[in-house]
This record gives structure tokens, C-alpha cells and sequence, in this order.
């Protein structure tokens, strides 16, 4: 018996090297998959395994097939470092993609220009690019394209009174000081700001010293399972506030979480899963079939990343990492499934357009595309 | 008035929150009581009850709330003695150290394990009430928050009723003073702590159940088991009443000091004022819990 | 009434008894005395079944109840006073007593009248009923322990070391309610450092030396014995 | 042999294998983390001192790690000193707040201890990441240098690695002299029976500070060398769960052998790297490892190894008398 099982494996394990006779191309990723951000881990390893799926399904590159290794970073620096010197001496990896916690990517920064590995980060801190190094490149909205964007659209319906409540962590951080920046362009103050730890679940005091200040705005910087509970709460505190969010309110789980509270809520996305544009709607669809529910914002971000490395290296006809990398950012104009045209620049933004969306019965409804110009 | 309204509603929030603490609490309390031990993993059995009910037995079933509160009640009494045979049983005779790292490691199995169970994302339930409440001079109460002190209320006088009254409680107070004496007794001191844990565990289903409208049930709703902590040392150990001002009182420095002092350094300071407390005020605010040898 | 043949006991590696025979007859205070560490309270956590699985018989009214659970031996009508009186520090003196009376807790009728007789035995209990136990003295507390053990209304009461740390009044006073007890019916096996207080109030006593009996017989012709009398009276 | 020697043998074993272990390694990925393990090793020999010697449970293991941290990549980057006085200035600072950690909790034992430590690892932690003026907050400290040697600097993970290795036996032997000190007597009778140790004479609780403080300055090198060697440190690592971890090293290597400890340091740091394939059912795994070992095996590691020698011994006691025969 177990020679037949031994026989049909073999069987099995030749037929597949035949269709992919050479070794796979490597290609590295990072997200949490454990620990209190496992959620956004999650979601992107569902992309991942959707972008493996496609690239391999049309050949593969250079005629390999290509493996992608998400690797756990726990959401933590110390987990980001030991998870990239595993992907980049071990796994041998043309790039990385990730983390989308801008901490962990400023604790791998100096390793990647070490190493000379391309990083496509998905943190959003400004400070990412800024760093210098040229061997990463970012997919995601960053802070000050987001704050400006809210701010712009703030003013635009004539409001003046501005109350920020952010989290401590680096994102929420660098929220706020994004978010102080850009009203200070038009010449305003924050009325309030007000702060909040990751895990909190009572805001109340916060609330209310923001109902002290009186605002028209309250611009919220976190993520998405305070963004849920924060929502309810303002609902019973700050009812006549307009709320504009964070990305995560757009997400499906999180409106869900939110109990109808997020209703009315603006914020600035990079996706939809309502975007009635085809190429999305086809992703939405193949997600929730596979996965049981729409796709979230880091899903098409990983998996739009992944496909466009893959494009890199077959542009590149080699997986030399600094061949690879002047390929990636030369790529203008790429159309992705999350609905973005992406184009790098010269820091290695991929993003210069982002969509202003609205909570409209419980849907993230597309309101308008802003572009950085 | 303005200003009256936001202070009446800092005291209703602190009440709110505080009455969580207290509930968590006397979770702590009646192990504590029973068998003389903290059970670290307080905090991660609320979780796995929020878990229970709301992920599996409300939205995955699809019970409507008392069938789905009953079932969890069950399954965690089970799940408590099960817990009891594996982390509490071989260690009876060992150093009181063993049993707390046993319990913790038990805690940190449940977070992941159940992160596994019933994936990442948090599990939102709506509960009896949803997100409904009362308004009252610009204050906003949620019906939850309400139903939530009046469960506790509840279940205060029941175990202070329980321990003080009924041969069983003081039985169990027996055992936890001195299992030895209380075996002379007659009393089986084995059986005695298997029902505490089975107790200890239904108070934790309750906290879950009663917390998942609120706080959503996620890994991060075990910490509120600190928090419960921090409520037993401040009310006294082994007082049941003071369990519940503990909690309270956790409650309102936990808002009052994120309105008036630092929102961001809130848990520190009543982490400090814990320290405060188990340095210079070991029996607690009530001071009639006797010193305690843990 | 209670009969031990050929006990062995072990902690660990360590054996504690080496083949450890007695008898106490009923109505009878057996008192057995020994060094510190010679088994004294060994024997006794035997015949409680704390001490886990001894080896050879231990019979109460014919039964064998060796490696029996502790629960099951109390209610088949043996109460320990433990050495160190262990009495419940958080407990008021009632909420000991009532502890006292668990094995009986399915007769609540007879509570009063067993409280009655205890309190008429010692009467500063009733005056401190609402105390906490640990509040008590040493020597009040000793009583509590007794009165706890009475509680159970035991055929055969088992007594550790019931005068250690006490005045030598109290001791005088504890002897006595031991013998008041026993003339109210209630067997008693006593294990007793004070060699010469037990010997005085006892019917019959055993030596243990190292986990062995060595010499056994009528307190009395004990008293008198030579070597008894070197070792253990100081004379 | 008696337990010292014993500890000793097994001490330069060990060490003497991880020295020999780094050419067998060829992946860059298992040499980092065997400087990594290295770190861990000097972090456990500290908390050795306070866990497995005078028997407290030291949950606040990540308040001392920011705090030695945060101490040497403050002094380099922002005050301008070189890595040596850094490396110093974190391992007095440290220690300096293992006294001031002790003073106050002199008199908690247990869970109130436990509690405590728990507590001040938190409030450290908010202070690191809110008190943004001194310590750069969640936007974390950049460009730690590595050590150097004049002007040659570590900033080959192999050349760190030997480096870190030479400090923790060192720190071993410190540790050791330390043991069969006369301190050593001291913190072993307060672990076995605080009552008991006061008794006999012995200030049990001016033991315990001694404890606390050697622990912080033995943690303050392992974490000056931690930052040095990631060269970018932020708040958000120093959490409980990570105060957790180390206990459970102690734990699993075995509570109060030394050799043990660094064992399960060592254990302990590659593990989860290996169990990387595991995904999200790593920690679960691990917690069930953990209670396996309190239940099951509370010796640790070198509970059951000297289990295993005391066996062989009487086995071959066993043989001499048959020799004899």
C-alpha cells in the first residue's frame, strides 16, 4: 500500500516538474500574520495567493514559475527584521513586499540598502521615502497625500472647524502631524487634537474633550477596529459632527463592525470594492467566491504589487534586483485592481490619485477621484 | 451646563467601563476565594466566551440571545473544569509560582488559538440592545451599559449570598484557606475547585457575552483581564463588594484621568496606581480583606 | 474499632512508617506518643488517607479503609484536629463550626443541639461565635479546632498534638475537655509530644520511634516503664 | 559532581559549541539569529539572577530590555558618545533601575511582585513611545552604530555574533562567581523559603534589590548590544508578551541552572524561526509547549538532562556492584 502511495506521489511530483521544469523565482512578502494587526496580514496574504495564482496561470516569468513567501513580521520591528534576513539569505528573493507597518519597514530600510533588495513598502509614513533609499519603492497612499486630500474636500464644503483624533502608533502619529500640515497651507489650526493607544475600546473622554472645542470636522487617524468602535461612539456623542475617516472605514469588515454608525462618514481610499470600473468588479467577484467576502484594500494593494514585480522581472528578462528595480519604476500608468492608475516617480511613490469615498447605506460609495495635481 | 452635561457624561462612562472591570473581577475573586490562586488567563476566558457566543453561536448559528447565553454558559463551565485538570490539578502541590506561569501560558494559548478558531477579524454582535441608548439631559447611556451594572449588581449579590450563606460557598472559602483542614472536614477539595473553575469560567462566558456588543470580541478583549486585576487589588482580594468598587474606581480614573490628565498615558497611570496600591494599601480600598499570602 | 497491621507509609523515597500495628477499642483515649519526626502525624495522615496509597491494612468497624479518599473516611465517622489546629482564619467561629458539621450537612435538624454541647464544653466560643478564627487565641483557637472536630459528632476523634504551644494551664484545660469527649462517648486517639499529659489522661499508649512502635501497653505500666521513663518523662 | 561543577562543565560546553556552531551554519539568515540567540543568552543570565536564583517571577523583563535599548541608542545618536561609554551608561542605567524597581517592591512577594513588574514594563513602554521629546516616540531611534574596535566596526553580523558571544561568557562567569558567592547562598534561601531565609539572618529583601539591580546591569549590555545589532529600535517591541518569552526561556531551559537557561535561550530564539512554516498556529503551539513543560517537565531542559545523569549514575553504580560481585 505504501508503495503505491509512494509510486503515485512520484508520479505526481514528476508530472509537475515537467510543467515548470526550471526553479521558481522567489518573491518575498511581509505582513503580520500573527499578533494584534493579523487582520491586515491576512488580507494580504489573500492577495498574494490570487496574484501567485494569475502570474503562474500566464507562464510564469522568464519562463519559471514564480513562488511567493509571506513571511510573519508580527506586525513588529524585531519580527520585520528576522522575517527579511529569512526572505532575502534564505529564500534568495527578488523583492519584498511589505510590510504595511511603516515602523517595520523603517527597521528593514537599512538592510535592504545593504542588501540591495527591492522593498515595495505599504507602510504610509512620509518618512519611508523620504529616507532616501533607492531600492524601495511604496504602493500605497501616503500621509500627506491622504491628509491634504481630506482637508482639501473638508474645506471645499465649507467647513473651518478641524478636530483631529488619531492613534499613538507611527501611523496615527504621522497622521496627525500630516493632517496639522496641510490646514496650516490654508491657514487653520486644529480645535482639538486628541490621541488614543492601539487596543483601547472606551473613547469616550477623548469625545468629549473634542466636544469641548466645538468642531464642524473630526478627522479620525487609525485603524480599523478602533475606527469601528470610535464610529459608534461618536454616534452617541458627537452626533452632528462630520466624520471623515481613515482608509479602513472603507473596508467591508469595518462598516460591518461599525453597526450603521459609520453612515455618512468621508474618507480618502485607494479602492472600493463598489468602483464600478470592470477590472475591479472581476477582482471583487473572483475574491468573494474564493475568500467568502469582498477583498480589502491591502488585498488589491499586495496583489497589484506582486503583479507588477512580476511584469518588472519579465521587462527585465532577468532577476537581477537593480535590472528588476529600473524596470519597476519605470512602469507608468498601470492599471490595477484596485482601481488606481499607478505610475512611480522619481521618490518611488506609486500613487498620485486617490478616491474620496463616502459611507452611503452601509457601502464605501466613490464620491470623486482627487490626483495629487 | 454645557460643561455639567460632558462631566455627568465622563461619570457615566467611567461607571460604564467600570462595571466591566468589576464583572471581570469577581471572575478573578471567586477562584481567588476558592482556591487561594489567580488565574492569569481571567482575561482570555472572557475572550473565548465572547468567541463562543457571539462567533459561533450568534452569527455562525444564528441563536437568538438567550439560547446562544446559555450555551456558552455551558460550554465554558465545561471548558473550566477541562482547564482546571490541565493547568490547576498537577500543580495543586507545587509552588503557587508554577500554577501562575501555568495559567499564563494557558492564556497565551487561548489568544492564538482561537485567532486560528475564528480567524482575524474582530466579532461584532449586535446583542439584545445594538448600539440603542437613552438620552437624558444631553447624556447619552447605552441600553447595554445599563443591562451590563445590572447583571453585575446581580451577580454580586448572588456570590456574596453564595459565600457567605450557603454550605457550598463556605466550603469553598474553606478550601481556599486551608485545603488540608478543609479535606479533614470531609469536604472534597478537589471536587469543591473543579466547580470553582466551572463558576469562574460561566462569570467569564457572561463577561463575553455581555462585552461583545461593546467592545467587539477580538484578541485585544482579553486585556481587559488587567484591567479586572487591577479592579481585585484596589476593591481588596477576596472581598466580593470591593471586587465590584475596584472596578468601578478603575473605571472612572481610567476617564477621568484621560479627559483631565493624558489620554495616552490613561492605562499607565492606573497601572501605577495598582503599583500604589500593592505597595502601600496591599488589602485594598475597603481594607477589610485580611492580609493576603499569595 | 480502628485497627492498623503492619502500616508502611513513604514521602517520596523516604519511608516514613515500617510496618506500624495498633489498635484503639471503642470508648477507649489511645494516646500515641514519640520524638518529633518519629511518624506520629504520619500515622495519622494514613489513617485520614492523605498520606497517598499506604501500604498494609487499615480497618475501622471491620472496614478496610486503607487509600480510601479523605472525604469518604470523615463521613464514615473519623475527625482529625490536625497538628498546628489549622482552623479556618477567614471564617467566623460559626462558619468554622458549621465546616465542622459538612459531613452531617444532610441532617440540618441536628445542628443546634450538637452547637449546644459544643458551646457548653466551651463556652468562650459562644461568646466570640461572630469572631474570624484567626482573631482568636492561641488557646481559644485550639478549642475552635476541637469543637470544629466535634461537630462532625465522630465515633473516633484523632487528636495531633492538641497542646503544642500552649500555656500549661490551657494544656491542663485542653486535656480536660478531651477527657470530658471521651466520657461523652467519643473514641480518641491522641498524639502527644507532652508524653506525660497523655499518658495521665489515656487509657493506653503506644511509643513510635522512627516510623517503628517500639513499646505498647496500659498507659499506666507505661508510666512505669524505665526506658518510657528516660525518654519521654524526663526522669 | 556537585552542582557547580556540573554548571561549569556544562557553562564552557555550550559555549564552546556555539562557537564552533557559526562556520556549520551556512545561511546568513541562521547566523543572524544566532547573534540574535546570543543577545537572548546575555538577557537570561540576568534575569536569571532574579528568576531562577531568588525564584521571582520578573514579568517587566521588556521595561529593562527598553530601557537599556533605548539608553545606548539615545547616548550614540543624540548625546554623541562613542559605543563603549553607551554600552556602560546602559548597563548602570539599568541597573540603576533595577534598584529603584527593587526599593519599592521589597515587600510585595508572589503575584503582587509578579503584578508589579508586569505594570512597570507597560508604563515603560508608554513612556518610551509618548514621551516623544526625549526618546523620538513611535518614530523610533535611527543609525545605532554598531561596536568598534578603534576604528574597525562590527558591521558583519559574524564579527557581532563572536563579539556578543565573548560578553556573554563573560557575563556567565560573572554570574557563576556571583552564584557560589555567598550571594548566591542568599538568593537561593529566599527562593526556596523566603520565611525560612529571613529567619537565619539573611535580609531577604535587601537580597531581592541585589537581585533586581544585577539583573538590570546584566540586561542593559544584552540590550545595548540588541539595538546596536538591529540599529533601528522603536517602542512598540518592548511588550509583555515579550517579557513573557524570556521568563519562558529561564523556564524551559530550567529554573535556577544556569547552563539550562542559556539553553533554552538559545532554544528559544531559533524556534520560532523554525516554525516560521507554522503561520499563525506558532504561538498557539508555543503556549501549548509552555504549559506542557510547567505540567509536565517543571526541571526544564536541564531538569530532565540531569535526570537522565543521576539514572546513568545509578545504572552504573549498579554494574560496579555486579563487577564486584
Amino acid at each position: 500500500m505504501r508503495r503505491i502511495v509512494g509510486l503515485v506521489l512520484a508520479v505526481a511530483l514528476m508530472a509537475t516538474c515537467s510543467v515548470y521544469a526550471a526553479d521558481p523565482v522567489y518573491i518575498g512578502a511581509m505582513g503580520a500574520i500573527t499578533g494584534g494587526s493579523a487582520i491586515s496580514g491576512e488580507q494580504a496574504s489573500q492577495g498574494l495567493i490570487l496574484a501567485e495564482e494569475d502570474i503562474n496561470a500566464a507562464g510564469g516569468v522568464l519562463g519559471r514559475p514564480v513562488k511567493i513567501i509571506m513571511e510573519d513580521s508580527r506586525g513588529l520591528p524585531t519580527g520585520g527584521v528576522t522575517a527579511a534576513r529569512k526572505l532575502i539569505f534564505q529564500d534568495n528573493v527578488v523583492g519584498i513586499i511589505g510590510c504595511h507597518q511603516s515602523t517595520v519597514v523603517m527597521a528593514i530600510e537599512p538592510l535592504i540598502r545593504q542588501e540591495g533588495v527591492i522593498c515595495m513598502a505599504k507602510g504610509s509614513a512620509d518618512m519611508i521615502t523620504a529616507a532616501g533609499n533607492p531600492w524601495i519603492v511604496r504602493v500605497r497612499e501616503y500621509d500627506t497625500l491622504a491628509a491634504s486630500a481630506k482637508v482639501r474636500h473638508a474645506l471645499d464644503k465649507g467647513y473651518t472647524r478641524f478636530a483631529i483624533f488619531h492613534n499613538t502608533d507611527q501611523f496615527g502619529e504621522g497622521g496627525r502631524q500630516n493632517l496639522i500640515d496641510a490646514l496650516a497651507r490654508h491657514g487653520l489650526e486644529p480645535v482639538a487634537v486628541e490621541a488614543h493607544n492601539t487596543g483601547d475600546k472606551d473613547f469616550t473622554a477623548q469625545l468629549l474633550n473634542i466636544r469641548r472645542a466645538d468642531p464642524e470636522v473630526l478627522i479620525v487617524w487609525t485603524h480599523g477596529d478602533e475606527h469601528a468602535l470610535i464610529c459608534r461612539q461618536v454616534a452617541q456623542l458627537l452626533p452632528d459632527v462630520q466624520y471623515y475617516g481613515s482608509m479602513a472605514i472603507t473596508q467591508w469588515s469595518s462598516i460591518q463592525m461599525a453597526e450603521g454608525t459609520s453612515e455618512g462618514a468621508y474618507t480618502t481610499s485607494p479602492y472600493s470594492y463598489l468602483n464600478p470600473d470592470p477590472d475591479v468588479q472581476a477582482f471583487v467577484k473572483r475574491h468573494q467566491e474564493r475568500f467568502g467576502r469582498p477583498p480589502e484594500t491591502f488585498t488589491v494593494l499586495y496583489y497589484d504589487s506582486a503583479m507588477m514585480l512580476a511584469e518588472a522581472i519579465r521587462r527585465a528578462g532577468t532577476t537581477d534586483r537593480a535590472k528588476v528595480l529600473e524596470e519597476l519604476k519605470k512602469i507608468k500608468g498601470w492599471k490595477g485592481v484596485s482601481g488606481i492608475e499607478y505610475s512611480f516617480d522619481e521618490r518611488g511613490e506609486a500613487f498620485n490619485e486617490l478616491f474620496i469615498c463616502r459611507i452611503e447605506n452601509q457601502q464605501p460609495v466613490i464620491i470623486e477621484k482627487v490626483s495629487v495635481n | 451646563m454645557a460643561e455639567l452635561a460632558i462631566v455627568l457624561q465622563q461619570i457615566v462612562a467611567g461607571l460604564a467601563l467600570g462595571s466591566i472591570y468589576g464583572l471581570v473581577a469577581l471572575g478573578y475573586n471567586f477562584i481567588f476565594n476558592a482556591v487561594g490562586i489567580v488565574n492569569l488567563a481571567q482575561g482570555d476566558f472572557v475572550m473565548l466566551g465572547g468567541y463562543i457566543y457571539g462567533g459561533t453561536l450568534t452569527l455562525l448559528l444564528g441563536l437568538p440571545f438567550l439560547p446562544a447565553l446559555l450555551l456558552t454558559a455551558i460550554a465554558m463551565a465545561i471548558f473550566g473544569i477541562v482547564s482546571q485538570r490541565i493547568v490547576y490539578y498537577p500543580l495543586r502541590d507545587a509552588h503557587p509560582r508554577m500554577v501562575m506561569l501555568s495559567t499564563i501560558a494557558l492564556g497565551i494559548f487561548l489568544k492564538n488559538i482561537s485567532l486560528i478558531a475564528w480567524g482575524t477579524y474582530p466579532v461584532s454582535v449586535s446583542g439584545l440592545f445594538g448600539q440603542r441608548g437613552l438620552r437624558i439631559a444631553g447624556v447619552s447611556i447605552l441600553y447595554q451599559y445599563i443591562f451590563i451594572l445590572v447583571c453585575v449588581i446581580i451577580l454580586l449579590a448572588i456570590q456574596q449570598y453564595f459565600f457567605k450563606k450557603t454550605t457550598l460557598g463556605k466550603s469553598m472559602r474553606a478550601v481556599a484557606q486551608d485545603r488540608l483542614a478543609a479535606m479533614l472536614m470531609g469536604i472534597d477539595a478537589y471536587k469543591m475547585i473543579a466547580i470553582t473553575f466551572a463558576y469562574s469560567s460561566t462569570l467569564a462566558a457572561i463577561g463575553g457575552v455581555l462585552l461583545a456588543p461593546v467592545f467587539m470580541v477580538s484578541q485585544v478583549l482579553a486585556n481587559v483581564g488587567l484591567k479586572g486585576f487591577a479592579a481585585c487589588v484596589i476593591g481588596g482580594w477576596g472581598d466580593i463588594t470591593g471586587a465590584v468598587i475596584g472596578g468601578l474606581v478603575v473605571g472612572l480614573v481610567e476617564v477621568f484621568s484621560a479627559s483631565y490628565i493624558s489620554s495616552v498615558y490613561k492605562d499607565a497611570i492606573v497601572f501605577a496606581i495598582l503599583i500604589g496600591f500593592l505597595i502601600f494599601r496591599p488589602q485594598g480600598i475597603l481594607g477589610r480583606a485580611t492580609e493576603v499570602s499569595l | 474499632m480502628l485497627r492498623l497491621e503492619k502500616v508502611n507509609a513513604f514521602y517520596g523515597h523516604i519511608q516514613a512508617l515500617h510496618e506500624v500495628s495498633l489498635e484503639v477499642a471503642e470508648g477507649e483515649i489511645v494516646c500515641l506518643i514519640g520524638a518529633n519526626g518519629a511518624g506520629k502525624t504520619t500515622t495519622l495522615m494514613s489513617i485520614m488517607g492523605v498520606v497517598s496509597t499506604p501500604q498494609g491494612k487499615i480497618l475501622f468497624e471491620g472496614e478496610d479503609i486503607t487509600g480510601r479518599p479523605t472525604p469518604s473516611i470523615v463521613h464514615k465517622g473519623i475527625s482529625c484536629v490536625p497538628e498546628g489546629r489549622r482552623i479556618f482564619p477567614q471564617l467566623t467561629v460559626m462558619e468554622n463550626l458549621d465546616m465542622g458539621f459538612y459531613p452531617r450537612r444532610d441532617r440540618p435538624a441536628e445542628f443546634e443541639e450538637d452547637l449546644e454541647r459544643v458551646f457548653r464544653l466551651f463556652p468562650v466560643l459562644e461568646e466570640r461565635k461572630d469572631q474570624l478564627g484567626g482573631t482568636l487565641s492561641g488557646g481559644q483557637q485550639q478549642m475552635l479546632a476541637l469543637a470544629r472536630g466535634l461537630m462532625a459528632r465522630p465515633k473516633l476523634l484523632l487528636l495531633d498534638e492538641p497542646s503544642l504551644g500552649l500555656a500549661p494551664l490551657l494544656v491542663e484545660q485542653v486535656m480536660e475537655s478531651i477527657v470530658e469527649i471521651n466520657k461523652q462517648g467519643t473514641t480518641v486517639l491522641l498524639v502527644e509530644q507532652n508524653a506525660l499529659m497523655a499518658l495521665e489522661i489515656s487509657h493506653r499508649g503506644y511509643v513510635l520511634e522512627t516510623g517503628t512502635i517500639t513499646i505498647s501497653g496500659e498507659s499506666g505500666k507505661l508510666m512505669a516503664d524505665a526506658q518510657v521513663r528516660s525518654s519521654y518523662l524526663g526522669t | 559532581m556537585n552542582n557547580s561543577k556540573l554548571r561549569n562543565t556544562c557553562l564552557v560546553g555550550i559555549f564552546v559549541l556555539l562557537a564552533l556552531a557559526e562556520p556549520l551554519i551556512t545561511s546568513r539568515f541562521y547566523k543572524f539569529v544566532l547573534a540574535l540567540a546570543v543577545i537572548n543568552v546575555i538577557m537570561v543570565t540576568g534575569l536569571h539572577v532574579i528568576f531562577g536564583l531568588t525564584g521571582q517571577i520578573f514579568m517587566g523583563m521588556a521595561g529593562f530590555w527598553g530601557i537599556g535599548s533605548y539608553i545606548l541608542a539615545l547616548a550614540t545618536t543624540k548625546m554623541g558618545l562613542g559605543f563603549w561609554p553607551a554600552l556602560l551608561l546602559s548597563s548602570l542605567g539599568v541597573g540603576f533601575m533595577g534598584l529603584v524597581l527593587g526599593i519599592p517592591t521589597l515587600r510585595l512577594k508572589g503575584y503582587y511582585l509578579s503584578i508589579t513588574t508586569i505594570g512597570f514594563g507597560e508604563i515603560t513602554r508608554f513612556i518610551l513611545m509618548n514621551w516623544s521629546a526625549v526618546t523620538g516616540g513611535v518614530f523610533g531611534v535611527f543609525n545605532i552604530p554598531r561596536p568598534n574596535f578603534g576604528s574597525f566596526v562590527l558591521t558583519n553580523d559574524v564579527h557581532f555574533y563572536y563579539f556578543s558571544l565573548a560578553l556573554a561568557a563573560l557575563l556567565a562567569v560573572i554570574a557563576s562567581v556571583l552564584e557560589d558567592s555567598k550571594y548566591g547562598t542568599a538568593f537561593k534561601g529566599v527562593r526556596d523559603d523566603e520565611l525560612a531565609a529571613d529567619a537565619i539572618g539573611i535580609d531577604s529583601t535587601g537580597i531581592k534589590v541585589m537581585a533586581f539591580m544585577t539583573c538590570g546591569l546584566f540586561v542593559g549590555i544584552g540590550a545595548g548590544l540588541y539595538s546596536s545589532l538591529l540599529t533601528y529600535i522603536s517602542p512598540e517591541v518592548f511588550t509583555l508578551e515579550e517579557s513573557f518569552r524570556f521568563v519562558t526561556m529561564v523556564l524551559v531551559g530550567g529554573i535556577g541552572f544556569l547552563p539550562g537557561a542559556v539553553i533554552g535561550a538559545v532554544v528559544l530564539t531559533f524556534l520560532p524561526e523554525m516554525l516560521r512554516f507554522l503561520q499563525a498556529w506558532y504561538l498557539a503551539i508555543y503556549g501549548l509547549i509552555v504549559l506542557g513543560i510547567v505540567i509536565y517537565q517543571p526541571g526544564g531542559i536541564a531538569g530532565a538532562l540531569q535526570g537522565f545523569l543521576e539514572r546513568r549514575r545509578l545504572a552504573r553504580g549498579e554494574e560496579k556492584q555486579y563487577g564486584t560481585a
